[in-house]
Formats: C-alpha cells, structure tokens, sequence
C-alpha cells in the first residue's frame, strides 16, 4: 500500500512543514492580543478566522504545532533513548538477573494508570510542556524496551548472531552491529505511532489543564480554550481538532506504509 | 497447579508491596499541604496544627507508610482529608460508576470490533475493507474529549435522546443508569474498539496465512468456516492482550471523559482528590488501580491458557 | 478413465507464470511421484489440484477429478468435493494443525463436514482412523503433546478419514527425522494397497519416490519434462538428478595420524526451570560423557537422529559455552578457558550453519559478511590487502570477486553455503564445523557443494566435523563417524565398516531407514 | 422540585470548620441560620436572632432568639446552643477558617433560654455583621459529632442524600419557624466543567445555575426563551496583586507603571466576555462608601513606559505571574501578560493548583506577580497585616484601621473607609481589575433567586415555579 504512505507523509509533512514555518514567519503576531476584533469566523484577513483573544488562528496552529510536536517527539526520544538500549540489555541476559529486573520493573510502570501518573506527575513538578514530555516519555520506556526485548531474543536465535559468536564477537557489539541494525524499521514504525500517541496525550493533559502553559500555544490547548465557544464560534474548535486529527492520521498512515514497505520478513513480535 | 497459582499470588504480592512503596514515595515528595489547602485563606496557625493533628499528618514518613500499608491489610484505607469520609466507602461508591462505565465500554468496544475486524478480514483487498480501515484510523486519531463534546451537543442538547451527563444512579432503575452512561461509553469506546478491530484484523490475516488454514480448508471448510473455527480462536490471543490492557486504562483512563460527562467515577475523585491534596485518596484509589491491572492481567493470563492448550501444561 | 487428469494446466502468480503445460494422470490404486527441485512448482500442481492457490493466482488448462472438471466448478461444489473425494497431506506437520484443538476433533471435522451424523459417532469414527494410521495416542491429545512423526499421521488421518480416492501428499516426510520418515512413508503404502485410492506422492528426493511409485513424473522450471516408470528414465536432467542423488565426491586425502580436536568425557548439562519457588533448579543433560578425537585433515562424521545433541556439542566446541565436565582440546590447548572462549585457538576452528537464510545479516554486504571472522586476528589486514584476503576467499568457493558489494537477498541458497564456507575460510582454520551444512540444499546443489568441499579440503589441508542426520551423504564423504543417541555416543569407526557391519542395534535400525534407489538405474 | 447546578461540590457539609466556599453555597441560609443573616442586598438582618440590645459603651451584646426555633432533629434552639456555637468557635482547637471573627468575643452568657449575651473584649463596629457569616451559624451539640456528613440545623430545608461527586439533595422542613419553603425537595448538582455545565443547563438538566463558569456563553442564553440571565454582583474584588517587598516591585513608580500599562476593558472584554465592574481600589463598587478610583490608574502605557524609565528600568525587567485555577485567573492572566509585555515588562507565567498557589503565593511569598479575586466581604483590613501575601507594611493605614474598629459612629466610620480606599490607590500596593459579576442562569419560569451575592450562598427558601 503505497498509497497509506504517501497520502501519510504529505500530511504530517504538512504540519510538520507549518510548524517550522512559524520560526520564521506567521500571517499575524500572535503575542499581540487583539480583544476588540475576537471570535471572527473565517475570513479574507483571517483564512481561519480569529479566536477569544482575537489572535489569528492560522498563526496559532502554527506556532502551536511547535509545541505539541516538540513534545510528541522529545517522549519518543525519552522512551528510544532508554527503552532500545534497556531491551537489548535484556535480551543478551535473556532469563537472567537484568533481563527479569528490567521487565518486571517495565510491568510496573505499565501497571500504573498513565494518565493518572501524567497527572501526577504534572502536580508534582507543576504543568508545563516540559513536564508532560517527561511524563509521556516515561510512559514510552516500556513500550519499546518490551518491543525492543522481544524483536531481540528474535533475532539472538538467528545462525547470523551465531556466526558474529563463532567469529568472537562480544554481546555489546553483537547488539550494536547486528541487532539494533535489524530493529530500525521496527523502531521506525513504532516511533510513528508512539508519536502520534503523544499528540493525542499532549492533547489530553492540555484539556485538563496540565499541558503548555500560556503563553506557550499548543494544539491541545487551543483545543481545550475553545470548548465553551464550540457552540457559536465552532471555527475554533475545529482548526486545532483537524490538526491533531489529521497529524495522527498522517503519522498512523506513514507508520501503516512504511510497515509495509520495510522488510516485511520481520516480526512485530509482542513479547 | 495449586503451586503455580500459590507463586503467582506471592509474585502479585510483591508487585503490590513495590507498588505501594512507589506510589507512597511519589505522593511524600507532592508539594502542598491538604490542611491549608482545607482551610484557605484566613486560617490561623494553631487551627491548622489541630487539622494537621487530626488528619494524622504529623509523624515520621515511615510510620505514616506503616500505618496505611497495614490499615489497607484490614480493608481499612483511612479517612479522606476532605471529605472526611472512609477511603473505602468513597471507593466503593465510585467503584459502582466506573466499573459499569468500562464494563459497558469495553462491551460496546468488543460488539463493535468483532464484526468489523471479521468483515475486514474477510473480504481483503474490497473496498469495503478501505472503508472499515479508514474508519478506525479516524477513530483512533480524533481525541476523545472533542468527541465527546461533539456527541453532547448533538445528542444531548439538540436531540435530548440522552442527559447531557451527570449519573442518574442504580436506584432509579437499570434503565435510567445505562442511559446515563451511554454517551462517556460511546466516547471510551470509540478509539478502543478502532485498536481492537486493526489488532484482531491483523491477527486474523496472521492466521489465516497459517498452514492450518490451508489444511481446514483442504477438509472442505469454506472461507468463512476456516475463518470463524479456526482463524478466530487462533486470533484471540494478542486481542486478549488487548483487551487486558484496555480495561485497565477504562477504569482509570476515563478521567477526561468523566470531567466532560460530569460522572462520579473512579477517574474523577483521583483527579479531585490530586489538586485539593487529598493524598490518601489519591495513594488508594492508585493502589486500587494497581492492584485491577495487575488483577486483571492475571486474569488474561488464566484466559491466554483457556484459549491456548500449548500454555496449560508449562510450567 | 483416470481418477486424476491434468491438462495443459497452466497457473499465473502476479503475471508470472509459474506452471507451464503440466500434463499428468493418476489412475485408482496407483502411485505417481512427482520429483523436482525446489520451486519447480510441485507445490502448486498439488495446490491447483485442490483449487487452493493463493490469491490473485490464475488458473488454465483441464483438472478432471472423477470426470469433474475442477476449474468450472463453483466454490460450494468444490467445498463438496475437497475432503471426501481429495484428500492432501501438507509438507509441515509442525504447523498444518490447530495448535487449539484436540487431534480428535480436527480428525472429526473432516467428517463433520460431509456427512449428517452426531459429534459423539464422528468421534468415534476419528478415533477409528487415527488407530488405522498407527497413532497409539489418545484423539484427545493437542498437537503439541506429539512429536513431527505422529503429528504427520494425525494430517494423513484427516485426509483419509473419509476414505477419498485420491490423496495427495506433498513432501510429507521432509520435516522428518530419517526413522520417522520410514514409518509415514510405509502407511501411505499400506493405506493405498488397502483402500484402493489414488496417491500424488510429491517429494524433491529421488529416494524416497523411487521404491514406491508406479509412474515417475520429473519438474523442472514449472514444466514436466518426463514421465514413466523409474527405470524408464531417459531425459538429461533426470538422468542428471539421479546422478546427484548419490554423489560421491573425489578426495585424496585421509588424515594423519597426529590428533588434531581431542573431546574427552565433555558433559553438557542444561538448567531446567526450577520446580516451585524454592525448589532447585533441574538439569537436563544434553551431552552425557561424549569422548572421540579427529585427526588432523580427517572428515569426521556425526550422526544422530534431531535432538540427540549435535549442535549442542558443536558449541561446546567452538568454545561458545562451557562445559560442565571433561575437556575439549585442539591441537593440545583447551577451546575454553574458564571465562571465555580461548581466542587463539578460536581462530582455528570456523563454522558453516545449515540455515543458508537465517545465516547472514540481511543488512551487511557480503564483502563485510565474509571478513567478519577478522575480528579474532591481532592484526586484521586493511585497506587493499583486506580487499585482497576476501576476494580470493569469494574466489576460492567459486564466486566473484566483484559479488562482495552485493547484499545477501542477491543469492540463491547454494551460493548463500559458498558465502558461508568463504567466511569460515577467509582465516585459514584448520577445523570447519559443518552442521547440516547441505541439509537444506537441492540435490544438484548439493552435490557440487560435497564436491567444492573436497577440493578446498585437499587445497587447504582443512579437516572437516560433518555433522548430519542425511546418513547417505555422510557415507560418501567421511572417513570415520560417530553415531550419537540421547547425548551418549553409540558406535565409532570407519565410515565403510559401520556402514556396511553396524555393530549397534540402534545404528542398525538407523541404516535400515536410508531410502535406496533400485540398482537397474 | 429544582435542580441546581454548582460548580464545585463541598468537600463536607460542616461551614463552621472549612473555608470552602462550596459548603455555604449548600447550607447556608437553606440548611443553617445564624444569630444575623445576610439579606439579597448585603445588608445584615436577623436570623435567629428576632432582636438585640447593645450596651452604651459597645462592648455588651444581648441577643433575644425567636421562640419555637427547632432544629431538623426534633430538639428545640435555646441560648445554650448559641453560646456552644461561640465556644466551639473561639476554643483553642478550634478548627473553624475564620477564627477571627469570633476573637473579640470576652464571653458568652446565658441569661434565659431565649437570651444570651455576648461581651466583647473591644467595641466592635461589626460584630453583628461577623455574626452573619456561614462560619458564625448556630449548630446544637446533640448533633455535632455528625456535622460533616448529616447536618442538622434550623434552617427550612433538611439535608436528606449524598452521593458524593455528583449531588446534594434537600427537602422541605415542615416544622420551620418562618415562612415555609415552596419547593418540596432541592438537588444540588456539581458540575466543575464549563462546557458540561454548558450542555447540563441548555439540555435542561439542571433549572438554575448560580455562578455560571462560563460567560461566553450568556448572549446564548439571554437569546433562548426558556431560560432568564441574572447578572449580579459580588464582594469578589479581582486584583493582579503585586508582591510589595519584592524586587524592582517594591518601587511604587513600577508598580504604578504596571497599573497603567492594564487596560481593564480589554480585560473584562477578553476574560470575562463584558462581566464585571472595574474597580480603582480595594472596594465593593455596590458599597454606598464606594469611591471611583479607575481613572487614576487609567490605560496609558506611554506613562507606563514613561515611570519605568524613571524607576530606572528602561529596557523593562521580567517577574513571574502565578495564575490560580479560575477562568479570570488564566484569561486575565494571558491578556496581563501581553499588555505587560507591550510596555516591556516580560512575564514568566505559571499556572498553579489550589494548593500550589496556596503554599506558593499565599504562605510562602514566592511570586512576582497574581491574580486572584478577594471575596471575603468588606476586607480592606487586609491591607493592615503586614505578613498578608502582598506584604503591604503602612504604618499610616494600619493607624487608620485600628480608629476604624474602634469607630462605631456610621458617619465617620464612611469618612475612613475613603481614606482607606484613597491610600492604597495612592500606593499602588495592587493593580485592581474589576468587581466579580456573578451570572445565574436559570429557568424562564423560576423566581425568587438572588441576583448577587453578598456572601457564597444558594438561598433557595423564596424560590418558586411560575405557573
Ligand atoms: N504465494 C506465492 N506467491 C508468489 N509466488 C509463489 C507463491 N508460492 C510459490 N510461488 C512460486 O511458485 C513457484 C513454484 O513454487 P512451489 O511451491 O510449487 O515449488 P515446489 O516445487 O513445491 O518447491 P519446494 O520443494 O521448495 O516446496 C516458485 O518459483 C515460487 O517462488
Ligand atoms: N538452551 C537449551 N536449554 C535447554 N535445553 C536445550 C537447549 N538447547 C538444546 N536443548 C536440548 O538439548 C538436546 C540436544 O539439542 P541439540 O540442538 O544439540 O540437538 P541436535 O542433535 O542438534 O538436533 P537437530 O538435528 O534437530 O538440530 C535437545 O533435547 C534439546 O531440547
Ligand atoms: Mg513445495
Ligand atoms: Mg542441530
């Protein structure tokens, strides 16, 4: 299915594309506040119209795609960053005192309701986009340290892995030179759907208030902002609504496509 | 057999033991102090020493950790800094409204994923399989909340088939509480049953490319029948995962969607009790939820070996 | 009228045609072999038979079972007919069945099917055919609670539960250890002399087909190019396979006297999951008191039917795990040395898998899959005398110097094996541990690997550790075996006398299995 | 039978043991009568108490209680139960939030069942309006051990049902000394999200929505036929409060620079969608001793520039601004930061809990900059604690509320009251924003609801359906 993939890449390009836009120009200023001239529908001046602060909501999925990008992104690098190299780890120990310590330590994380600990974790240290990166993130360790784990143990019964062993090679550079390689395309896909997981989390801790903080603008809170006016100025709602709606769609599509196109030979395998 | 489940028992208990340990240690370091949060702005030193007193606040962290670890042993989770009222009791009450809401979620989930992803799978490559695809990407990608909102307005507000939330209780009859909690299990429901449906498609394509498949249908089974008698059964396995995984996340997930429908559940006390600093309420109402995940993944374990012969006999 | 008559039959994969004009007829009571090498489209004769081929397959040319002809008929009437007048036996016993339910009851379903009659009576009646097909264990066993062996008979059980007329059986014994294979193929036999029906006995293993079918058809490239009895074999390529089939490469070396890899009473215990929470670990003991020695340019085989121990032995001795008692020298100093394997002696042993696949890292290109054995050297060449090394080792396996820069998918499964003992070459060992390494190979390809082996014994001087369950290709190209049995090693001595004079009584019954071909050929 | 929306549900039922607004918006006047009692207007009248005498000098008060005043439970009111009431208020374990109020009292006395007299340590210009306050309602010690959870009081409504997080329910008390009640049962809905208290009232679920929590959506309503908008007024005085002892803000140029650089329109427009009054002081603008003040601190962010420069901060300088929960917190807050930002005054906001910006701003002093609305009635003494959050330390108007507490005289209590309002505007010690309007939705046909709120209450006794 290449289609999946393209009409996928063209849509998360497109916001991605948007958002690295904003560094360098936006339609209208968005730090200026223009009370007199709030909650316009859609116009010539204002392609999407303004919202209750009378910003430009174009500028502001802009600039506000920034921040639920960054954030989407730096939890997937949290949860690669430690859960790749933790599942490899665990994967050489396969049964020992390591591998059993890192996975029951990954069931207890899972075992905690995530948005609950997000919440918490936001009480504690205060809202703040950087804050809902480390919960996210933490909540993507185990994900791939499981995935990681199980494609591993996979691929440490392949005679390749036993031929790096007969010609001397040590677990380390086993793990890098022949595992990891073979878990790219796994990771890849992964990577997009944990993306677009963190999005859609980013949203969420945005609605109850825990996500960006103003004046930092982000999709999930332009959301959250807009859903008393939902009723009579549903332009508000539905700008950022369609962004995060669409980016997931594009990122679940890219990861759909480029599943299809990698390697099918290796296994999503769960364990 | 008895062994086995003696192991895990004493393996859960540890879980939990860590567990609490956790969470204790993540709610000591929570700033802000539920006796000032209780009496606001004008309260005078010396009163909220007796609260603090009262609230058994004072002592050291470990015998605080003491205390609650073994009241919770006894069925007793303390008193609830705010309310004033047993952890349990309030658990218990909450429990009646979060418990039927997933139940009834992850119902509406499976009554929808299992034909869907049995439609999809077997008519491969139509466009009705486009069309069902399509569908659950859309529904995993909307956020839920805005979902909800939009459902509210429609069906609440303008068609007034159901309220526009709250929770109508047991007491005014089964009717009147399913109705009430139509819509925040619509809403649950709608990403999960998407999930559902792309893991059992994807699960039942799996199979179906088995050799198994190949010999049923040498026997002279049709398509449908390798599908529905040997493919399906085969399939459950990771949508047992699934489900596992999803009923945990309903209990607690429903956070947002109990804010937008106004409903005392589970998700809202903690949510509640996290910003006043109720901290007793938030510490059982997570170990609670703890202790259901980890309940419930035993249980899919039991199940993963009611399904799976090959599992029985291990270990 | 035959009970089976294909036609001019001709099946498109995805616009690639992969049958051309296979014509061939099976008649009641007869057995027809259809011998080829891998991917000559046995398979999907078989498959289109049954009208089961893969989707987007397009099917031409006259299928007549019983005067029916399978293309026209629609997929209800097909459904009637698959099971009770077809019946077919899959290659893979190991994942034809329901891992979820009882043998009884896929035994059953056949039946259930076709005729209107109770579960209690179609159990019943499933129970009956599976003691027809010898299987002494109870129908309500799972597929997993049996071995490859009696795994295969509950296939064969399903196919004739209802007594078809035609039976096909599709390389139904490949999977097979060499005894089990034996027993399968002797019930087909029976069952066909008692019932009367027709048999498509599909193998790639001339051996096997010989003795038993009454008509001979040979594929090559998704044609036929002959047919007729056994003895009647006239075409090029039969004559070519035949030929390969039982191949006995040229060598001129027999080894030395001086003992170059010396195993003395190695013990190779495996942990089993500890019983309880406080109970002791258990031990499984893989390799029980295993002593032999090869000499220097010797070829030792190693036989021994599958989890008997072989390739837990191997790496014992490549050093790649320790051992639990004894010790395991080369050229006099210990392979491991406590912690590790001993590098200086690692370096002269090398090791060719039977996975030609599974093997090599998809992701590398050959020219770093082959000098991958550097790493044990102190000083590994570089740059163009690097370039250089793996050039002549590509050469050497008769490859081009040039393939370095391709990846691994670029290669058919015998040139994979030549890639493999290029890299088992590249550092001059003196031992090259072969574990099945031509197990997985065409019999054509097989043959000029055993021959390439022989030759880079001589030029090298290499000895080499065969290791395989194939007893006639260990006969032609060892100077001594040893035979293993359950982790113990059962017999010992020239390859020749055990052969011919087995002392054993398990080597015997191992002997007695080994296909032959009829001499007129 | 009514049910009403409240946007925040009280943690327990006890008003003379938690600030919680939430629990007076239940109780009082529904459920718990004090000796006086707030009327729709502010004013304070008698409660269960029918009259009083005061002595010359001020410091005796003789309360006379209505006779026939039972209690939900059956047993009769007499003084002993006040004079518990003041006790249990003043003990030193007392845990009620507004000790305050009751620690000018010397002693209780009892005189006859129906009399009780109350000295003071001081004369006090508003005992009687202490008295009034949710905090002050007279409880009976058969019923205080349950309190929290089965309040018992005089008022016309019993409590009847809790379901914790989602409704009160009252119903009428028959035996009640006064004018009966025209509902038969009221249920008190708590409903804390905007929008689903949005879809509550439009879907009709509720019928009266004291405090509705979003204004945006009124023009709504005021054009729907079936429901009536009451805007009223309430003793919420919205201040960006400034930390007096912080650093450059402890210069009053600076902090008049940033009263100038707001422009409360756009505030109240942009926050509050048009809802509110603006204030120049800290006072009730409803308050007949209300002095308007707005145009000394006007929208001039040339001058605002202008006194910066002067203060030495030309290029401007960056403060934290801690937003508690509420929407005129988090609005404000944004539209503050932005019109700061345009006279080169950088905020770094955060936005607090409850109980953060309790232990934050509140107690520890850790802020730069807040917003917040003041809704303690009549609370100008605020701004003579020194150690109040603020820390506004003025020697000259802490003089000026000593004379006033000991002032009874009306006409010269009014004349201080404006010179206590002129001095802290002349300080700049906040920035005052507007007077919280409290919106009631509710429905076309109910009457009787108050317009403002004097005090957090839901008073629902006089309420009635229109036929
Ligand atoms: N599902 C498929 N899609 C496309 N091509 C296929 C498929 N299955 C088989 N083929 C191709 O059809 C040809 C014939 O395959 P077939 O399986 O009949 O070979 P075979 O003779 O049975 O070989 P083997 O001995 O390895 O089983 C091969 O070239 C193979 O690559
Ligand atoms: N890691 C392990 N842990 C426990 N038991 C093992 C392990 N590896 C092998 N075994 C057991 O040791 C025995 C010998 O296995 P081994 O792989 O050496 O057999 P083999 O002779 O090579 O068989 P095959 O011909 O099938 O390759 C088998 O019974 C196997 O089940
Ligand atoms: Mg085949
Ligand atoms: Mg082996």
């Amino acid at each position: 299915m290449r289609r999946n993939l393209i009409l996928g890449t063209g849509l998360s390009a497109m916001f991605a594309g948007a958002a690295l836009l904003s560094f360098f120009w936006v339609p209208f200023d968005i730090g200026a506040l223009d009370i007199a001239n709030k909650i316009k529908p859609p116009s010539g001046a204002h392609w999407l119209g303004t919202d209750h602060f009378g910003r430009d909501i174009l500028s502001m999925i802009m600039v506000g795609g920034r921040t639920s990008i960054a954030v989407a992104l730096v939890a997937v690098g949290i949860g690669m960053g430690l859960g790749v190299p933790l599942g490899l780890a665990a994967a050489v120990q396969r049964g020992g005192w390591l591998d059993e310590g890192i996975m029951r330590a990954n069931d207890l994380i899972f075992a905690f309701p995530s948005l609950l600990i997000a919440i918490m974790i936001t009480a504690v240290f205060g809202a703040s986009a950087v804050n809902a990166i480390i919960a996210i993130g933490i909540f993507n360790i185990p994900v791939f340290a499981r995935l990681t784990r199980g494609a591993a143990l996979g691929l440490w019964t392949r005679d390749f892995v036993l031929a790096a062993r007969v010609a001397g090679k040590g677990a380390v550079r086993i793990s890098c030179e022949h595992i990891l390689p073979n878990l790219v395309n796994l990771l890849i896909v992964q990577g997009t759907i944990q993306f677009s997981l963190g999005i859609l989390a980013e949203a969420g801790l945005s609605y109850v208030g825990l996500g960006a903080q103003p004046p930092v603008p982000s999709w999930g809170r332009m959301l959250a902002d807009s859903q008393t006016m939902i009723s009579f100025a549903p332009h508000m709602a539905l700008s950022p609504g369609l962004a995060i709606l669409l980016t997931v769609l594009g990122l679940n599509l890219m990861g759909d496509g480029l599943r299809d196109l990698l390697d099918p030979r290796l296994q999503r395998g769960q364990r | 057999m008895l062994r086995y489940v003696l192991q895990r028992l004493v393996s859960l208990c540890l879980s939990l033991l860590v567990a609490s340990a956790v969470i204790f240690l993540a709610l000591e370091i929570v700033p802000g102090d539920p006796a000032a949060y209780m009496l606001g702005l004008n309260a005078q030193e010396d009163t909220l020493a007796a609260l603090r007193d009262e609230l058994g606040l004072n002592g050291t962290a470990l015998q605080r950790y003491g205390s609650w670890l073994s009241g919770m042993l006894h069925g007793d989770f303390g008193i609830s800094y705010t309310y004033r009222t047993p952890v349990a009791e309030m658990i218990g009450d909450r429990l009646w409204v979060s418990l039927p809401l997933a139940l009834f979620a992850l119902g509406l989930s499976c009554l929808i994923a299992f034909p869907a992803a049995l439609w999809a799978a077997s008519r491969r490559g139509t466009l009705g399989e486009l069309g069902v695809m399509g569908m659950t990407q859309l529904g995993i990608a909307i956020p839920n909340f805005w979902f909800a909102m939009l459902m509210v307005l429609i069906f609440a507000v303008n068609l007034r088939w159901f309220p526009a939330g709250g929770f109508a209780g047991w007491e005014e009859g089964l009717f009147a509480g399913l109705k009430s909690l139509t819509l925040p299990a619509v809403a649950l429901a709608l990403p999960q049953a998407s999930i559902l449906t792309r893991v059992m498609r994807s699960a039942l394509l799996d199979t179906l490319g088995e050799d198994f498949i190949r010999t049923a249908r040498a026997k002279g089974l049709t398509r449908g029948q390798a599908l529905r008698r040997h493919a399906l059964r085969n399939a459950m396995i990771p949508v047992l995962t699934i489900i596992g995984l999803q009923f945990s996340f309903l209990l607690a997930g429903a956070i947002i969607i109990e804010n937008v429908f106004f409903l005392p559940g589970l998700g809202r006390l903690v949510f509640q009790a996290i910003s006043a600093r109720d901290l007793i309420v938030v510490e059982s109402v997570v170990m609670l939820l703890v202790f259901a995940v980890i309940l419930v993944n035993f249980t899919v374990d039991l199940a993963y070996a009611w399904v799976d012969p090959r599992l029985r006999g291990r270990r | 009228m035959s009970l089976l008559q294909v036609e001019n039959l001709r099946v498109e994969l995805g616009g690639a045609p992969v049958l051309q004009d296979v014509s061939l007829r099976v008649a009641s009571g007869q057995i027809v072999g259809v011998i080829g090498e891998s991917g000559s489209g046995k398979s999907m004769t078989a498959l289109a038979v049954m009208q089961l081929l893969p989707p987007g397959a397009r099917c031409t040319g006259q299928v007549a079972l019983k005067g029916q002809d399978m293309l026209a008929l629609t997929e209800r009437q097909l459904c009637r007919m698959r099971g009770r007048d077809v019946g077919i036996v899959f290659q893979e016993p190991m994942t034809a069945l329901n891992p979820l339910q009882t043998i009884g009851q896929q035994v059953a379903e056949t039946i259930l099917i076709h005729e209107i009659v109770s579960r209690a009576e179609a159990m019943a009646r499933a129970a009956r055919t599976l003691e027809r097909v010898e299987l002494q264990v109870p129908p309500t066993r799972y597929p997993h609670e049996l071995s490859g062996g009696q795994r295969q008979r509950v296939c064969i059980a399903m196919a004739i539960a209802l007594r078809p007329e035609l039976l096909i059986a599709d390389e139904p014994t490949t999977a097979l250890d060499v005894t089990t294979q034996k027993g399968v193929l002797d019930l087909l036999k029976q069952l066909v002399a008692e019932d009367g029906m027709g048999l498509l006995l599909i193998s790639h293993d001339l051996g096997v087909v010989a003795d038993m079918a009454d008509q001979i058809v040979i594929m090559q490239r998704g044609q036929v190019v002959e047919t007729g009895r056994f003895c009647d074999l006239r075409h090029s390529y039969s004559k070519a396979l035949l030929a390969a089939s039982d191949h006995v490469p040229d060598r001129t070396g027999a080894g030395s006297e001086a003992p170059l890899l010396q195993l003395r009473d190695v013990v190779r215990d495996y942990p089993t999951p500890r019983k309880g929470w406080l109970g002791k670990p258990g031990r499984f003991r893989a390799v029980d008191r295993v002593s032999f020695e090869i000499r220097r340019g010797e070829n030792l085989g190693l036989v021994g039917e599958s989890g008997c121990g072989k390739s837990t032995l191997t790496r014992a001795i490549l050093g790649l795990e320790a051992v639990q008692e004894g010790t395991i020298l080369l050229g006099g100093q210990p392979v491991y040395d406590g912690q590790r394997a001993n590098r200086s002696i690692r370096r002269r042993m090398q090791m060719v898998f039977q996975d030609p696949y599974s093997s090599f890292n998809p992701r590398h290109r050959v020219g770093r899959l082959v000098s991958e054995p550097f790493h044990l050297l102190e000083t590994a060449p570089q740059g163009v005398e690097k370039e250089r090394v793996i050039a002549e080792a590509l050469e050497s396996v008769g490859l081009q110097a040039a393939d370095r820069h391709k990846f691994i998918h670029e290669f058919s499964g015998g040139q994979r094996q030549r890639i493999a003992l290029a890299r088992a070459l590249i550092i001059r060992p003196d031992l090259i541990v072969l574990d099945e390494a031509v197990s997985a190979l065409d019999v054509q390809v097989r043959a000029q690997m055993l021959d390439l082996l022989a030759d880079l014994g001589d030029r090298f001087g290499l000895t080499y550790l065969f290791i395989s369950h194939d007893l006639s290709v260990v006969r032609n190209v060892t100077d001594r075996v040893v035979v293993m049995r359950a982790g113990r090693i059962v017999e010992e001595g020239k390859t020749g006398e055990v052969f011919e004079n087995p002392k054993n009584i398990y080597t015997k019954q191992l002997l007695a299995t080994i296909p032959r071909l009829p001499e007129n050929a | 039978d009514i049910v009403v929306g409240l946007q925040l549900e009280p943690p327990h039922l006890d008003p003379t043991s938690a600030a919680a607004g939430a629990i007076d918006q239940v109780v009082y006047a529904n459920v718990f009568e004090g000796l006086t009692r707030f009327d729709p207007d502010g004013s304070v009248g008698p409660g269960l108490a029918e009259s009083w005498d005061i002595s010359e000098d001020g410091l005796v008060y003789s309360f006379h209680l209505r006779s026939g005043v039972r209690f939900h439970d059956g047993t009769e009111l007499d003084a002993k139960d006040v004079r518990f009431t003041l006790d249990r208020a003043r003990d030193d374990t007392s845990q009620n939030a507004q000790k305050a109020l009751f620690a000018g009292i010397e002693t209780v006395k009892v005189i006859d069942p129906l009399t009780v007299q109350v000295t003071l340590k001081a004369p006090d210009g508003s005992f009687l309006f202490n008295m009034a306050w949710g905090d002050a309602v007279i409880v009976a010690p058969e019923s205080i051990g349950e309190i929290k959870h089965k309040p018992v009081g005089t008022g016309a409504f019993m409590f009847d049902d809790w379901v914790q997080g989602d409704r009160i329910e009252l119903v009428k008390y028959a035996g009640y000394w006064g004018e009966p009640a025209r509902l038969d049962h009221v249920t008190f809905k708590f409903i804390s999200d905007p929008t689903a208290a949005f879809a509550a009232v439009m879907a009709e679920d509720v019928d009266a929505f004291p405090g509705f929590p979003a204004p945006e959506n009124l023009p709504q309503f005021e054009a729907d036929p079936r429901f009536q908008v009451l805007v009223g007024s309430t003793e919420g005085e919205t201040i960006l409060s400034i930390n007096n002892k912080l650093a450059p803000l402890d210069d009053v140029r600076v902090r008049r620079a940033i009263t100038h650089a707001i422009d409360r329109k756009s505030v109240i427009d942009g926050a509050m969608f048009g809802l509110g009054t603006p204030i120049g002081t800290h006072f009730a603008p409803h308050h007949p001793d209300y002095v308007d003040l707005t145009s000394q601190s006007a929208y001039a962010p040339e001058l605002a520039r202008q006194l910066l420069t002067e203060a030495g901060y030309a290029d401007g300088f960056t403060i934290t601004l801690k937003l508690p929960p509420p929407s005129y917190a988090r609005r404000g807050g944004e539209i503050i930061a932005a019109q700061l930002r345009s006279v080169g005054i950088e905020t770094e906001v955060t936005n607090l809990e409850w109980a953060q910006w309790l232990e934050q701003v509140f107690r520890g002093h850790d802020f730069g900059l807040t917003i917040i609305s003041h809704t303690e009635p009549f609370d100008i003494d605020i701004y003579a604690r020194p150690e109040y959050y603020f820390q506004y330390d003025s020697a000259a108007f802490q003089a000026l509320m000593a004379a006033l507490k000991a002032e009874a005289d009306p006409e010269k209590r009014s004349d201080l009251l404006v010179q206590a309002q002129k001095m802290i505007a002349d300080d700049y010690v906040n920035a005052y924003l507007f007077q919280l309007a409290i919106p009631t939705v509710a429905n076309a046909r109910l009457r009787g609801l108050w317009r403002d709120a004097p005090t957090q209450a839901t008073d629902l006794t006089a309420v009635y359906w229109d036929k």
